[in-house]
């Protein structure tokens, strides 16, 4: 088995079921399912010490951050090693056996279900020409989609604030804090081989240091994370307790593209 | 064909297209599609009409100009109403709720803000609410950027069942560390209060058993 | 009010509530707000689709599950389309009947499963299915990734003509080929084995009855 490949059917969730950015797992998995990187060429154990070393140096402990990625983590610890056990994996006869004879039964019985498909088209045919009535509209709701009563606003903030959410100000007046933009991994791939380009091999550390949020952080750790899938950069234990990045060079743009999933 | 029966068939074909429809279609339109002319499409729409008034239907026929459109009969008004408002309406999600509580309670506020409490990027939901009619944009914050403010809408206020943001509930003093407490012995307060005037107006009807059971579909995980 | 007034007023006000309500509505709710029990809906129900069907009307009733519904009469689907225009839905694909065909007898079904069954990527067909309300989703499998699950909806039933999956036309046998009772054969043969082996090695113990070996087959749960 020199380069098995993953399969993650069913994983990743349909894509409209994402609302909001909710984490690095989500991406890690579609890039995962996609085959853009391989999940053994994750290295779990440097980036989490490198990231949650961060989190300790880190003014205050955001536990949302913290808590996301332990998730994410143990998940990826997940999928390695079941694709690292499945290597080595004897099968017994039966076993295999046992799991041909499941595939010829599916196979057997689609081939039987297709039998009648022929004549279920039919029938749906006909039923498509059967029309029902849009819904009326009701005088006095009939203007809108939803319905909450007022408790469940402050339910919302409620969940909100247990997950660690900051306090909010309750002074009155306008609002307005000013917040970095939001990274994008492409944006912050492409700041990352600029600074390893100018100052060659840099630590990891440093790296992370370097964002000054939550969404900055995660671009970064994103961004490198696939760009060590591509081969792009190296990541090594220098003689301390620091991780050297390396950048081994490539076009830019192409490695841009790469990564540029949407 | 004789003609009784053709003008039953013409009758009976504007139903189904009116029923189909929905909205009012004119008389050329039905014209048109079935093959005749428009005077016997009035005519059959008059026609009827007045079967259905005749009989009590459920239905009515109203010639609006020179459309005519099926709507249910106002006697079964009351029924209707329960029936459509017992639809369970699509619930916002969780971060829509979040967001709007946000908008509600501090606004206008700018997408940073409500970025910053929440701990999340909210750009989707902010839009999402945007889009259906929650939330509106009403100006720029004179900063750097000039970030859109926003506020909630009357259609907010229909949609949270109070006439104005006066009779949202107060906000506790949510900054102390026991804001989480506060919030929810509020929206216990609230819920149990709601319950209770919920169970006083359905006092006179009779409770139907196994009613609250048969809205809790779609559970059916292995 | 006699008898027969009040029978007739229920199963007007029946069409009115379908009517304004558009989709199904289940016999519980009509009961519920009709102030009667489900058994006088379900009469109401054949009373008015007999009727509907004797006098060659544009609306049939269906009951779809224990819901009912009202849709146009299937002669009348010529008309409509071309009053309607643009709602004609175009036909299903192959892909999209056997991904339904899965889903319908097999149901609740991850898009896993149907890959597997089908040896082909079916997101999209999935995803149209969806889309045009013949299918749904109804939670997820607890599993690695809680895979969505997906069921038929009533429109699919409807669609089909029937109103409930019972009705769905049966299965053809499926009949083992030779290559799958060979391997069966096998299979069986290493699994005796293996007991016997077990059962050997458990000699000391008490000999436990060797009866696993019936209870897997027909398994064929993803």
């Amino acid at each position: 088995m020199e380069n098995p490949t993953f399969h993650l059917e069913g994983v990743v969730r349909a894509k409209e079921e994402m609302q909001d950015f909710e984490g690095p797992l989500t991406l890690i998995l579609m890039l995962l399912a996609k085959n853009k990187i391989e999940i053994r060429d994750i290295r779990i154990a440097e980036i989490t010490d490198q990231y949650l070393a961060w989190l300790d140096e880190a003014q205050s402990m955001d536990l949302d951050i913290a808590s996301e990625f332990v998730q994410m983590a143990s998940h990826l610890v997940y999928l390695k090693t079941k694709t690292l056990l499945a290597g080595t994996e004897e099968v017994s006869e039966l076993e295999a056996l046992m799991s041909s004879l499941e595939q010829l039964r599916s196979k057997e019985t689609f081939q039987t279900l297709k039998e009648i498909v022929p004549a279920m088209g039919e029938r749906l045919a006909r039923g498509a020409l059967l029309f029902s009535t849009p819904t009326e509209p009701i005088p006095k709701y009939g203007e809108y989609d939803y319905r909450h009563a007022p408790w469940e606003l402050l339910a919302a903030l409620a969940r909100m604030k247990q997950k660690g959410a900051p306090a909010p100000e309750t002074e009155t007046g306008v609002r307005a804090i000013p917040r970095p933009l939001i990274y994008s991994v492409r944006d912050k791939g492409k700041q990352l081989m600029g600074i390893l380009r100018g100052h060659g091999d840099t630590s990891l550390a440093s790296l992370y240091a370097m964002a000054r949020s939550r969404s900055e952080l995660v671009a970064t750790f994103l961004s490198l994370l696939e760009m060590c899938s591509m081969g792009s950069v190296t990541i090594r234990r220098d003689d301390g307790e620091d991780y050297i990045v390396h950048f081994t060079g490539g076009d830019e743009q192409a490695i841009l593209e790469s990564m540029d999933y949407g | 064909m004789d003609n009784a029966t053709n003008n039953a068939e013409i009758k009976y074909a504007v139903e189904a297209v009116l029923f189909a429809s929905g909205e009012p279609v004119s008389a050329d339109r039905l014209a048109l599609v079935l093959d005749t002319d428009r005077e016997t499409i009035l005519d059959a729409g008059r026609a009827l009409a007045a079967e259905y008034e005749a009989g009590r239907r459920g239905v009515r026929l109203v010639r609006l100009n020179d459309s005519l459109q099926l709507h249910s009969a106002p006697e079964y008004a009351l029924p209707i109403t329960r029936a459509l408002e017992q639809r369970r309406a699509p619930k916002l999600s969780q971060a829509s709720l979040e967001v709007l509580a946000i908008v509600a309670y501090f606004q206008p506020v700018t997408r940073a803000y409500i970025e910053q409490m929440r701990g999340l990027d909210s750009s989707y939901t902010v839009g999402v609410l945007n889009e259906r009619g929650l939330i509106e944009s009403c100006g720029y914050l004179e900063t750097v950027g000039r970030p859109t403010l926003y506020r909630t809408t009357e259609l907010f206020l229909r949609t949270m069942g109070v006439s104005s943001l006066d009779e949202l509930p107060p906000l506790p003093e949510i900054s102390g560390s026991d804001a989480v407490l506060k919030l929810q012995a509020r929206v216990q307060e609230l819920r149990e209060a709601e319950e209770s005037r919920a169970a006083m107006e359905n006092a006179a009807a009779v409770p139907t058993a196994g009613d609250a059971g048969a809205a809790d579909d779609g559970d059916e995980t292995a």
